[in-house]
């Protein structure tokens, strides 16, 4: 925690140092910006654009994660499946993501579904290819023993096959997340009326770099805040068995 | 209360001019005048609007004519009513040389919007008749239009064409008007100004709800006259366009202003056709699609004028 | 052929079992291997090290079904197995990989169990925080805690100290006394599968084939050493006998 | 890969249906889009626009995965590399694309440097995440092992750590190479005046979806023989080891 | 204290060592363990399963530096370590594993041991597709190929059927014959023990202890049956004596 500390205060101190360096107008110093966000906090903006991406990407996220790992499952686990997948995966993979996004536009209208299945669609593949390779790496001495004591599909999941998978999933979840948000910024700009990525949208019109790195870094201090609080002492807490590192 | 064909639904962006209008138009009631039940689809860019419209998420939108020609002309019942003439220009800083079109020779010139980008092709065809071929004897650099402000602020760019807001906010800093789009247009064969932009919507939908569409075409008007001629009405906006400079408001307000349609329907009309065959001779078929002249019926034509 | 026989009852029947190697090599592990156990006969493989006794046991435990031949195992039994290493879900305590393996093993069961086993001091360590020769207990307690109909046991008393091992292989003596459990015990101590087991299957090298099928008299009593004496000749003298190269 | 062109049969039959359905102006249907690539094959300019952006890719991806993987490795192994640099890591994971690209333009000039600089900052965090949960997940035994025997710093790299590491690197470098692909996309339609994203920039202004098409499946079209010709046969290489699944 | 026996020389002084077990508990598993080797002198350790014998190995390897107290070992020296279990990398073949640890070795050395080992055959192989006795002797193969000055084995010769495990002993002593190779040997048969070492250690459980330090007159030479048998009851009478709990 508190090497954390140390590590968040270097890093403001060489935003600052850059600032400086770049001058106010390219890169805004870290009061001016902070300032733009006790002001968009204020006038309840904030709260709202980002209450509003956050419940985006935190949809989006739990449907890719959840189908992506599965079908990564599934895919890493089967032969059959990983051949008929695999092509489908790569085109998904590849798919820029605007194609998908006005693709879902068009079809579904400039809804919140649309909005959020387009996102969906774009992290999923990544969650399938990352956890595909964890199905792929299992440990069959693990499932050999599973079997002979005929344990059920559920036991297994949990106890046998999903321990395995953590890092993995952590892996797909932390760059997926990141990657929901990238995108779901895109999304709010091409089609919603509100959201953090609709305010940087129109900053960005404005060139006003200030109000950018005010509504990103809101978003970002949200992701510290459950990294530090939530998703470290969870994973501490998978990882107890683990041998600890020097 | 509102009926069914009461509603309209816009794609707005939210910097844009359609949005200060808007604005206007909620503030002294003009769509209860109207009888008119506006529903706003708030966007944060251009492109967003065609989406909005594809997707039958809006019913009007703001765009340039150009683009309803090419959907007209691949099959898609789009219509487009003049809104604004107010054009770009090419901006150079206070002190350069560039004042005319052949000053740009082996300079770098910044694009906004891209090589399809209509005012870059009528650029480039005038300087064709001053024997100046600009892709090859300038340096262009395409890129999205805040960022080449920006660029042009930081003196990494000669010379700059870009939208017409962007250039009031270049000239509120300094910058001057090296060559006005009104001029290239004219020097093209164009009577007066030209209304690229214009609102564009289904002509479909526009039989089925006629009376709407001309409803919300004269509450649109009222609104530009209203910011044409109030001050304060200006400085109301100001947050909305997000403009605290009292000099850049000025230059808004005198192009916004300046750009209000007050030719005669056909006359834009005839303008219009004689710009697209400039237009589809420099762009060819990736821009216009495969209509050779101005599709028939680009033009929404209102009861009134006809 | 009684349904009580017959449900306890183990028939091996394998043509031949062979790999492929990733260099590409083809491997003939077993060849013409039958057998059958009655319901709570403990028999024990002998043979040389790389034979293929662990191979026929996964086979047994249908672990391994790309063989040619048959395997009937008891019907509707439960099976328990000591593999060759721990096996452990690294990620569980000592605890939990024994519950998960045996739901329905009793509080007072484990217990017992184990206290048998000198575990009761690391219910709550993960298997990386065991010794091998812990973490081998609690594979058998794992065994043992499901109350298997079929036993399938891979050296499980390597890697335990004599005393430990001596009341271990007593512990499994009575287990299979207790009810009939069909057990395969894989052991390279001759004295241990004397001791234990019913009857002694030899086996060969390379395809591994049985050389030898040796009933032992009285099962997990005590024998005489003289008795053992001749056992232990007429082991040594079947294993030596049918191949060359490897001299044991 | 017979099972490979069956399931991009399918595909191709799934695109068809749906062209049917939505109709040609929102989904064109296959032949269109596969006129408009010969349309631009012949014209020279998807040469032209491919090779500059799989240039880009190629680079920005090199650059990325070599760095993020070595950061990844330092932060999974060290726990005090990975206490200060995980707020970094975060930071730069959950900064939206469009200020790393921005910026990156601002101070570098609207540069071929600029571009892929942003470029590799965008998919470098990625990179580090997924590695990281790799090297923490590595085996001290062999560690341990390699450590009694002496093995070099280059032996252990090679023949203990990379083995380890192999399918956390394919996922990152899968998952990597997609996202790269994705970001040049934006850094083109923002500032370069060539590529598939510039074209695919024009294309959108115009709503043109058979040349957007067109475009994203000839990138895709690499990237499938990519995959199908130099990295599965890799894999199969690099897991030769591996006992096969069912 | 002569230059060459200075530098084979093993001092292990160790004062306590204890782990931090994950559920909170703390383990004292080591306590004052003081003795030292001469250069070529080889050790057996014998104690109870779980007394902390890997433990010592690992320290005297500097693999754990987590522990109270000093360990010396030969200065220069080169190590080898055969551990409980074999440790390769299953990702090189039989070959790439013991060239990867014993780069210097020379192709015809290897191929003596790899003969003498009956690795002939699974030098191409994986070590996913051995059994577990064949990988256990790839790790000894390892060991033997480095040429170690110290050599650290943990229960190096279970899992190998007796013939095969009798030759590797003689293998193991003519190493140490041929030069000074100072050894520290964990095992559970005495006879091993007897057979191989210069000196016993025997270990108490928890904290361990050295209870006995016996040296083996004769090293690795024949031993009268009746030699022997004072042996054992010398050790089974001092194994016995100091703790109650476990009984060996
Ligand atoms: N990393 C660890 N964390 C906690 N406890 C440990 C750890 N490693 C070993 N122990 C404990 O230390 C004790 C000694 O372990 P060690 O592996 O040294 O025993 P051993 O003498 O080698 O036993 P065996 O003959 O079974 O191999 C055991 O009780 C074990 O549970
Ligand atoms: N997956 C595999 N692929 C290829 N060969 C294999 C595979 N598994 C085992 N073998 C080979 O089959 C033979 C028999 O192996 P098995 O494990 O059954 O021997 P074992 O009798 O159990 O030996 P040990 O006493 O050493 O455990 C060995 O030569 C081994 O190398
Ligand atoms: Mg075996
Ligand atoms: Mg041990």
């Amino acid at each position: 925690m508190g090497m954390r500390l140390v590590s968040l205060a270097l890093l403001i101190a060489a935003w600052y140092v850059g600032s400086q360096l770049a001058g106010a107008r390219l890169l805004p110093d870290p009061q001016a910006v902070a300032l733009a966000i006790v002001d968009e906090a204020r006038s309840g903006a904030l709260a709202f654009n980002l209450g509003a991406t956050l419940a985006r990407v935190a949809v989006a996220f739990v449907i890719a994660m959840a189908l992506g790992s599965l079908i990564g499952l599934i895919m890493g686990r089967s032969r059959i499946a990983d051949r008929l997948g695999d092509p489908w995966l790569i085109v998904l993979l590849n798919l820029p993501a605007l194609v998908i996004i006005v693709l879902a536009y068009v079809w579904a209208g400039l809804t919140e579904t649309a909005a959020i299945a387009a996102v969906a669609l774009n992290k999923l593949p990544i969650a399938t290819v990352t956890v595909r390779e964890g199905a792929r790496s299992l440990d069959h001495a693990l499932d050999d023993m599973a079997q002979v004591f005929r344990m059920g599909a559920w036991t297994r999941l949990r106890h046998v096959v999903l321990p395995q998978l953590a890092p993995y999933l952590a892996a797909a979840a932390r760059s997926g997340l990141s990657l929901v948000w990238k995108i779901v910024l895109i999304v709010e700009l091409l089609g919603r009326p509100n959201g953090v990525g609709f305010e940087i949208g129109v900053a960005f019109q404005l060139f006003d770099v200030t109000r950018i790195l005010a509504y990103a870094l809101a978003f970002i201090a949200v992701m510290l805040a459950i990294e530090t609080f939530l998703v470290q002492p969870l994973e501490r807490h998978v990882a107890r068995w683990r041998p600890r590192p020097a | 209360s509102a009926t069914a064909e009461d509603r309209i639904r816009l794609a707005v962006q939210r910097t844009g001019t359609l949005a200060w209008e808007l604005d206007v138009i909620r503030t002294h009631g003009l769509d209860r005048k109207f009888d008119l039940a506006i529903e706003t689809v708030e966007l944060a860019s251009t492109e967003a609007g065609k989406i909005a419209l594809k997707g039958g998420s809006a019913d009007l939108m703001l765009s340039d004519w150009l683009w309803v020609a090419r959907e007209r002309s691949l099959g898609d019942n789009l219509v487009f009513y003049p809104s604004s003439s107010t054009l770009g220009a090419v901006m150079v800083p206070a002190h350069s040389s560039i004042r005319e079109i052949v000053g740009l020779r082996g300079k770098k010139l910044a694009v906004a919007g891209g090589p399809l980008d209509k005012s870059w092709l009528l650029l480039q065809a005038l300087a064709r008749q001053s024997g100046l071929d600009l892709k090859k004897q300038t340096t262009v650099v395409y890129g999205a239009p805040p960022l080449l402000s920006e660029k042009a602020l930081q003196g990494e760019i000669d010379a700059t064409l870009t939208f017409w807001n962007f250039c009031a906010d270049l000239e509120s800093k300094g910058y001057r008007r090296a060559i006005a789009m009104d001029d290239v247009v004219k020097g093209l064969g164009a009577r007066g100004p030209v209304a690229l932009v214009g609102y564009t919507f289904d002509g479909t939908w526009a039989v089925r709800n006629r009376s709407t569409v001309e409803r919300f075409l004269a509450a649109a008007r009222q609104a530009k006259d209203i910011l044409a001629s109030s001050q304060p009405e200006w400085q109301r906006l100001a947050p909305r366009i997000r403009i605290s400079d009292a000099t850049a408001l000025a230059i808004y307000r005198q192009r916004y202003g300046e750009g209000i349609v007050r030719r005669p329907f056909a006359d834009e009309e005839a303008d219009a056709r004689a710009l697209y065959l400039v237009l589809a001779e420099i762009g060819g078929a990736e821009l216009v699609g495969p209509a050779r002249e101005l599709p028939a019926g680009t033009f929404y034509r209102p009861a009134a004028a006809e | 052929m009684s349904p009580a026989g017959a449900r306890g009852r183990l028939d091996v029947n394998i043509k031949q079992k062979s790999f492929r190697a990733a260099s590409g090599g083809k491997l003939h592990v077993l060849g013409e291997l039958v057998f059958s156990l009655r319901s709570g006969e403990l028999a024990a493989l002998v043979g040389p090290s790389g034979c293929g006794k662990t191979t026929l046991l996964r086979i047994v435990a249908g672990l391994d079904r790309d063989f040619d031949g048959h395997v009937a195992i008891p019907a509707h039994g439960t099976l328990a197995m000591v593999f060759q290493e721990p096996r452990l879900l690294p990620w569980r305590t000592v605890e939990q990989n024994v519950r998960l393996a045996a739901p329905r093993a009793s509080d007072a069961g484990l217990e017992m169990l184990f206290q048998t086993l000198g575990l009761e001091a690391h219910r709550d360590h993960y298997p990386g925080e065991l010794s091998l020769g812990l973490a081998r207990r609690v594979a058998l307690a794992r065994a043992f805690a499901v109350k298997p109909d079929l036993l399938l046991l891979d050296e499980p008393f390597v890697s335990l100290d004599d005393a430990l091992a001596a009341r271990l292989r007593e512990e499994l003596a009575e287990l299979v006394n207790r009810r009939p459990v069909t057990t395969l015990l894989v052991t390279h101590n001759v004295e241990e599968a004397i001791g234990l087991a019913d009857r002694l299957l030899l086996l060969s090298i390379g395809p591994a084939r049985i050389v030898a099928d040796v009933a032992v008299a009285r099962p997990r009593a005590a024998h005489t050493p003289a008795e053992l004496a001749a056992l232990r000749h007429e082991i040594a003298r079947r294993l030596n006998q049918p191949f060359s190269r490897e001299n044991l």
